[in-house]
């Protein structure tokens, strides 16, 4: 019996902080090349599970599987980002330290390893294309800008273009959306549908409803509550779902 | 303007290696500055050396390291001991061996002191001793994942155990004596001003080879992710870099730096013995790299002139106050001067921009806290 | 950048040009090399004060072959490295005509070099390990033979027949009980009487004997429960060579667990009359020691000499100088016992110069210090008094045992041959 | 009789008329002649009077409490003291011989009479007998012990007189022990088998020397059944003191376990919940230690300092007895008040502006710590001071041959009040929730109202007051120097670190395993040093095992 591979399946996966049950029973499969939106109140989980995937934190119990053939409880996120999984934060995390050009130079991929770091120069190839991706994220200006001088919304850029670069095949994408304006928001959007296909699958993390529209259509929606899922199907179907109006919609009303 | 500063500093170390490794042993030779100036200066330079190898570390890499001095004085035992067998049979007893031996009743030179005869083992040891230890305790340290303070808690650890180790007299390396009474080195008087003068110059060589060493390395890839190491540790995990490799190597690189300022430092003083690798002496380095400015490469050097300098000047005019002012000078620093002497001509410019655009203040402090 | 490049060469040139200055004719230089910072200060710091006040009484009678001493005081800030530095200083810039300094082992070690490369003169004032003789150092201390061994001499005669060693780890202790253990054994004490520990090399010779604690140590608790089972049969003793600081946590738990003078006596090296105002005195009374000097001296030379140190004290206006509670000790004496043998072998020479004052040294001179006669031997030591006493409640010693004009003889190990055993 | 002819002859010698002396009289006599050996004569002459009075007065001599006046005449007159004191601190003076009065006399201006060895040792054997009916067993215990280990027979009429009367379980065991031990000098092999036999049954450890060298003088002369005898006592010795030194062992662990702790846990506080790394925490024990000094010294004759020539005098109670024992109690709450200052002082003036940098913390701190130690120098000058035990704090009890000091005794106490009174402080009071709520989400602490400056200051205060707590207790074991508390921060910082940050738990029992783990290896390689660089070693191996510790505070937020 043949199946479409999943890019990352999550068995029975459980986390817990201090006695807080952060993920429980967690059971997650997404296929490759599939755009994944994931959605969920506060403290449902949701980045917990990204630092699962990346490595960043050991589950509890469970097995988190990529491509069916690696098992990322047992690795380091270095060598979990080496199997080609990029992950952008929910905070904008770049080099603040460094330059807008020097914080691509770091993400594109090649080797990782010391020694050919002391002796690795740019060729015209990776100059090219850090040029290109400079103007995608549209920081061509800033290159020589350090990162840290940069505004809230371009530092999320800067941080997508250094995803970019390192040409993931999974891309995990905590809030992309957070403290840009709706031009940039749509234009965000745009990229990810655009870069989703064969050779990258893409989770999305996000609270935006528009944006979760902009980008699903159609597509699976995951909705996590307190660390498992609760449902799993296309936006309106979710939006629509008893059991999400209740815990999730009907808080933000009330919080609202 | 960024090429332009580096421009000036060019300058600068271009003019300093002329000075140093010219200018200063002329002027010696000919009897106008003296061989106690030249001896002052030589061990100023050994100390400048040793604060580079500390702001490589601290100021490039985030790793404050209270285990330099070990490292130092590693180099500058392995060093020691090719220097104590040059003594032959000149010493107190008039034996082959030395004296301390004597003194605990040794007949025969232990086994692991043998080679030591041999200057090319010897300066073999002063790399390897460093870089082995270094690479042991490293690789435990960064593949657990200790950084930040527990790791400087932790060097600490290991300096003091090793302090207490190197003052033990059955270690068979002199106990708190140490080594003292050197001879000669390759055939010289080591006494000698002409050898002194020899080892100044080698000791300026290398602070300039080791000046453009660092220089080149932060300019590499490498001084790329070596910095992005010390801003976020986690961000440089995910993508896609073995920190732990990183760091090990600037850890080893570091030592192996501190060991030959250590074997420099040797024979210009003519003493070495355990309380040079106490906790306190890695942390008065701190101080100097500090003062200087970290995380550039003239910084450490300033500061350990500068202090040093302050130091022979405070002991004989005030002795009493001299702690209080190295203790003061560093929480000034600490506290309002992030980026030292170096950095003081960009600080005093960024107060006065800031009295007119305000908005420069989220940057500047952004940039001073790691 | 140039700003702070200009400031630290400034800064070092101050340091270097401090150092010059105009010689007069009527006066001569003498440096003194102790440590003024550091760890080391508590001890060194004294003999700092009774140099100055030897050379102002040396001054006020007219200075030495009619030159007033002009003091060079240099701080080692217990520092070995910038011992040698300094001691360049003195030698090089400042053309010292004699330096008086140093206390510890390693600091007299690290300025040995200097010292014999520039014909150098260093007067060495403090209890050491012998093992040593340079032409250029003159050791008014202590010889083994002037401390340790009629120690021995003393306990043997007060009927004690074990001798439990114990020191820190450097090199003077280590040397002490090694000369100590050949000693014990040529006065037929048999060698399981010895506590403490041997060490061994692989031929059985033994390298090491008693037990030893780094400097700072703090706990005694194990070693003291050694020692109470050592002389739980009593007619034991402790010979102890501990380093000022570490004696306050050893004394204090050896009185808690109720071991006295009466039951097993320390006799202590390294505490003088300065060393014991940091020590719990009524846990000590009756604890021993030896020098070559006490405070408690009944003679009119150490009445004067007592006196008019107070007396300076009280007047002096020298920086850093401490005023209450100040009592006098082995090595102020020996310091200043140097001065004056200094003075009377310049004066016989006729000359500051390094080689015809050792000359007049070596022939034999004679001065009545506090502690009584000194004279000076042809091996740069000292022919001395020998004073056994106990600790008192106020921090003095009573004086129970006097060993007059001991030879200073530096060469001890191996001349001591064991006692073949009798019966 | 033949004594009592000597003291007679003695006393005749002397120019004293011809009457049986009283004790007083003979004393009198002894105190006002210069020879010590004479001095020892008239004293061992003092066998035959009344034990207890021959004690009191002894003692008195021995432990300074006569003293040498010289009157009007030149004449020297031993005089005692009253305890009480006038305003100008003068004492009434009796002749010592007379008790008649002699007028208000200043202790610091009279010499002592002196005693010296050859002296007390005369008083000790004349003491010993003395002692034999002393009331309080443990003197008879001591008196006791003392003749065994000279094996006298001649004092073994004496102790088998005693033997039937001795009530007294420890003493019986001491008589016993001294009776064998006499009787292993006899003529008779019989006896000295027995006397073997019965050494070997009570396992007495100061017997050991003697018999052994039974043992070599039994082989020599080849009697077997002696050497056997002995060696067989020899043999259950040697277990008895396996297991003493095992039990002794176990004692001292805990009793450095309890210094580790109790030195640690202002820094599990500040270190662990605040995250500060204060290297001048050292600095706050041993400000603790120098209150502690200064307590003592007002309790005491005063004391006057002259930091940076100000010259400041502290008047003194010149307390003595029951009142000068109290002046630890008074140190305790004071040492902590100071470090607490002192803390406070530190937080506001440079930890505050360091809590995002910690590695910055440690730097600016360590530059405090050489300002202070550098203060400390200055203020009460380089030398250590001295700092005495009161009486309750020295002693100790032996059980079973193993020793248990009163020092150790109590800081074990200590710790685990402290250990006790800071859980309380945390999970029981108002200030204890503010604190764990501000450790755990400062800014979720602000947003509820917790004046969090506040608390960080009072958390720091409490951390550093523990340390000055800490410095209190050192001082009755160890130095109070300057660089106090250089000795003891890398040990703190190790305590902590191996426990896990933020768990005071976790510093208990690392305390306790640190301190254990010492003590083991010092005893099984009998040599200090080695057995604290394995422990250094340990330390840094077992952080690979558990890098964070022994309890980790699990939390999602790991760093940034």
């Amino acid at each position: 019996m043949s199946r479409k591979q999943f890019i990352i399946s999550a068995e029975g996966v459980n986390k817990s902080f201090d006695g807080f049950q952060a993920i429980r029973e967690l059971t997650f499969y997404m296929d490759v090349g599939e755009l994944r939106t994931v959605i969920g109140p506060n403290g449902a989980g949701k980045t917990t599970f990204l630092d699962l995937i990346t490595g960043r934190t050991k589950p509890d119990e469970g097995k988190i599987d990529f491509m069916d053939a690696h098992d990322l409880t047992r690795m380091s996120e270095y060598e979990i980002y080496r199997l080609g999984i990029g992950r952008k934060f929910q905070t904008p995390t770049v080099y603040t330290d460094h330059t807008v050009h020097e914080n691509l130079v770091l993400s594109l991929e090649g080797s990782r390893g010391v020694f050919r770091s002391l002796f690795s120069r740019l060729n015209s190839t990776e100059r090219d294309r850090i040029e290109d991706i400079l103007k995608t994220i549209n920081l061509s200006a800033h290159s020589q800008r350090k990162a840290g001088a940069l505004a809230h919304g371009q530092k999320q850029w800067l941080e997508i273009g250094m995803l970019l670069a390192q040409n993931a095949r999974l891309l995990l994408v905590d809030e992309p959306a957070a403290g840009m304006t709706d031009e940039e928001t749509a234009k965000t959007g745009d990229l990810l549908l655009s870069l989703a296909g064969d050779k990258h699958s893409i989770l999305v993390i996000e609270h935006d409803m528009t944006f979760v529209r902009q980008i699903s259509q159609g597509r699976k929606v995951t909705v996590l509550h307190q660390g498992h899922v609760l449902c799993e199907g296309p936006v309106d179907e979710v939006q629509n779902d008893e059991r999400v109006l209740e815990v999730y919609l009907g808080r933000k009303a009330r919080a609202a | 303007m960024k090429s332009n500063r580096n421009k000036i500093e060019l300058i600068i170390v271009a003019i300093a290696a002329v000075i140093l490794i010219v200018l200063l042993p002329a002027l010696n030779a000919a009897g106008v500055v003296s061989n106690f100036t030249m001896s002052v200066w030589g061990k100023y330079l050994c100390y400048a050396i040793l604060a580079i190898s500390v702001d490589l570390l601290w100021g490039y890499t985030g790793l404050l390291s209270l285990g330099q001095s070990l490292f130092f004085a590693l180099g500058g035992y392995m060093m020691g001991m090719h220097l104590m067998r040059m003594i032959g049979d000149l010493g107190q007893y008039k034996k082959p061996i030395p004296d301390f031996l004597v003194f605990l009743g040794w007949e025969q030179l232990p086994a692991f002191w043998v080679p030591f005869s041999s200057l090319v083992f010897s300066m073999l040891m002063v790399i390897a001793l460093p870089a082995i230890v270094a690479t042991g305790f490293g690789y435990l340290a960064f593949r657990s994942r200790i950084k930040g303070v527990y790791f400087s808690i932790l060097t600490q650890a290991l300096t003091y155990g090793a302090a207490l180790m190197f003052f033990r007299n059955d270690m068979l390396l002199g106990g708190n004596n140490g080594f003292t009474d050197f001879k000669f080195l390759l055939g010289a008087d080591v006494r000698a001003a002409g050898t002194q003068r020899g080892l100044f110059i080698a000791t300026a060589i290398v602070l300039i080879a080791v000046y453009g060493f660092c220089r080149w390395l932060t300019t590499t890839k490498f001084g790329l992710v070596q910095r992005a190491v010390r801003d976020s540790e986690t961000r440089v995990l995910f993508s896609g870099y073995a920190a732990a490799n990183y760091k090990l190597f600037v850890f080893v690189i570091c030592a192996i730096i501190a060991g030959v300022a250590g074997a420099l430092y040797v024979p210009q003083v003519g003493i070495i013995n355990p309380s040079e690798m106490q906790t306190d002496k890695s942390l008065e380095i701190i101080v100097w790299v500090a003062v200087g400015g970290r995380g550039t490469l003239l910084g450490p050097v300033v500061g350990a002139v500068v202090i040093n300098a302050l130091k022979s000047w405070a002991t004989r005019a005030y002795p009493d106050l001299w702690l209080l002012m190295l203790g003061g000078l560093f929480i000034l620093v600490v506290l309002f001067m992030p980026k030292g002497i170096v950095g003081l001509p960009a600080q005093i410019r960024g107060l006065l921009k800031r009295k007119q655009t305000p908005s420069a203040l989220a940057t500047d402090t952004a940039a001073a806290t790691p | 950048m140039f700003q702070s490049l200009k400031k630290s060469i400034l800064a070092a040139g101050i340091a270097t040009v401090a150092v010059l200055s105009v010689q007069a004719q009527d006066t001569v230089k003498v440096g003194i090399l102790h440590s003024l910072s550091g760890t080391m200060a508590i001890s060194e710091t004294s003999l700092r004060d009774v140099l100055l006040f030897t050379f102002d009484e040396i001054n006020a009678k007219g200075g030495v072959a009619g030159k007033k001493i002009e003091p060079v005081v240099v701080d080692g800030a217990s520092n070995w490295p910038l011992f040698a530095e300094k001691a360049k200083q003195l030698l090089e810039q400042d053309k010292c005509a004699v330096v008086f300094g140093c206390w510890t082992s390693v600091s007299r070690k690290s300025v040995l070099p200097v010292f014999e490369k520039n014909n150098g003169l260093l007067f060495y004032p403090v209890q050491y390990e012998g093992e040593e003789e340079s032409k250029n150092v003159f050791y008014t201390a202590e010889a083994v033979n002037q401390q340790a061994t009629p120690s021995i001499d003393y306990l043997l005669a007060q009927g004690k027949k074990k001798f439990y060693l114990l020191g820190s780890d450097y090199v003077y202790p280590q040397t002490t009980n090694l000369v100590l253990l050949e000693y014990l054994l040529s006065k037929g004490v048999p060698i399981e009487n010895i506590g403490g520990g041997f060490k061994k090399d692989e031929s059985g010779k033994v390298i090491s004997a008693g037990k030893y604690t780094p400097f700072g140590h703090t706990d005694y608790q194990q070693i003291i429960a050694e020692i109470k089972q050592f002389s739980a049969g009593g007619k034991a003793c402790v010979v102890s060579t501990l380093n000022g600081d570490t004696n306050v946590p050893f004394f204090k738990e050896y009185a808690a667990a109720g071991l006295t003078a009466e039951k097993c006596p320390v006799v202590s090296f390294s505490i003088s009359e300065d060393e014991f105002r940091a020590l719990p005195a009524k846990q000590l009374v009756g604890q021993l020691g030896c020098w070559t000097y006490f405070q408690s001296i009944k003679s009119p030379a150490n009445k004067a000499f007592v006196d008019n140190f107070q007396g300076w004290l009280k007047q002096t206006t020298v920086d850093g100088v401490k005023k209450e509670g100040r009592v006098t000790c082995s090595p102020m004496v020996l310091s200043y016992d140097g001065v004056y043998l200094w003075k009377a072998a310049v004066e016989k020479a006729g000359s500051f110069e390094v080689d015809k004052v050792r000359e007049a040294l070596q022939s034999g001179l004679s001065f009545n210090g506090p502690g009584g006669k000194v004279t000076s031997q042809k091996n740069m030591h000292l022919t001395k008094n020998v004073f056994i006493g106990e600790t008192k409640a106020d921090g003095q010693f009573k004086i129970l045992k006097q060993y007059d004009g001991v030879f200073g003889e530096p060469w001890l190990k191996g001349t001591f041959k064991p006692k073949v055993a009798t019966k | 009789m033949i004594k009592l002819i000597f003291a007679v002859l003695l006393s005749w010698l002397l120019g004293a008329s011809i009457y049986a002396a009283t004790p007083r009289e003979i004393i009198a006599k002894a105190l006002l002649i210069e020879d010590s050996e004479e001095q020892a004569k008239l004293v061992t002459s003092l066998g035959d009077s009344d034990p207890q009075e021959v004690i009191a007065l002894l003692t008195l001599w021995k432990e300074g409490g006569i003293f040498l006046n010289v009157d009007a005449a030149g004449a020297k007159v031993p005089v005692t003291l009253d305890e009480e004191k006038d305003g100008e601190g003068k004492q009434l003076a009796h002749r010592f011989d007379t008790g008649a009065a002699v007028g208000k006399l200043l202790a610091s201006d009279l010499n002592a009479a002196e005693t010296d060895s050859a002296l007390r040792l005369a008083m000790k054997s004349v003491l010993d007998m003395a002692q034999l009916s002393s009331p309080d067993a443990k003197k008879r215990q001591e008196a006791v012990e003392t003749m065994g280990s000279e094996q006298d027979p001649e004092r073994l009429p004496a102790l088998l007189a005693r033997q039937t009367r001795e009530t007294d379980s420890r003493v019986k065991r001491a008589i016993r022990e001294a009776i064998a031990l006499i009787q292993l000098k006899d003529e008779n092999d019989a006896v000295k088998i027995a006397a073997c036999n019965e050494l070997g049954a009570i396992r007495s450890i100061p017997s050991q020397d003697a018999l052994k060298a039974i043992v070599a003088e039994a082989t020599a002369e080849s009697k077997t059944n002696l050497a056997n005898a002995a060696q067989l006592a020899l043999n259950e010795i040697a277990k008895h003191v396996t297991f003493v030194n095992t039990a002794g062992t176990a004692f001292r662990g805990l009793s450095l376990g309890s210094i580790l702790l109790v030195v640690a846990i202002g820094l599990a506080i500040t270190f662990g919940l605040m995250g500060v790394i204060n290297m001048a925490h050292g600095e706050m024990i041993a400000i603790g230690a120098y209150t502690t000094y200064v307590v003592q010294c007002v309790f005491g004759p005063g004391l006057e300092l002259s930091p940076f020539g100000i010259h400041i005098a502290l008047p003194g109670m010149n307390a003595t007895g029951t009142l000068y024992n109290c002046y630890f109690v008074l140190a305790l709450p004071l040492s902590f008040l100071t470090a607490a200052l002192a803390g406070i002082a530190l937080e506001r003036g440079i930890i505050r502006f360091l809590y995002r940098r910690p590695l910055e913390s440690l730097l600016a701190t360590w530059g405090v710590s050489l300002v202070l130690q550098q203060l400390f120098r200055l203020t009460f000058g380089a030398n250590n001071v001295q700092v005495s035990s009161p009486s309750w704090l020295s002693g100790n009890w032996t059980v079973n041959d193993v020793l248990f000091g009163w020092n150790r005794v109590f800081v074990i106490v200590f710790a685990v009040a402290i250990v006790f009174g800071v859980t309380m402080l945390l999970k029981k009071t108002p200030l204890g929730l503010l604190i764990r709520a501000v450790m755990q989400n400062r800014q979720m602490a602000a947003c509820m109202g917790v004046r969090t400056e506040r608390v960080n200051m009072l958390t720091f205060a409490l951390g550093s007051g523990l340390a000055g707590l800490a410095g209190a207790f050192i001082s009755q074991i160890g130095n109070v120097g300057p660089s106090l508390g250089q000795l003891y921060i890398v040990d703190c910082f190790m305590t902590v670190v191996v426990g896990g940050v933020g768990n005071l738990i976790g510093t208990v029992i690392s305390a306790l395993g640190i301190g254990m783990l010492d003590q083991s290896l010092q005893q099984i390689l009998g040599n200090p040093v080695l057995g604290k660089i394995l422990v250094l070693l340990g330390i840094i191996l077992f952080l690979q095992w558990k890098p964070a510790g022994l309890f980790v505070t699990k939390s999602r937020s790991l760093e940034n």
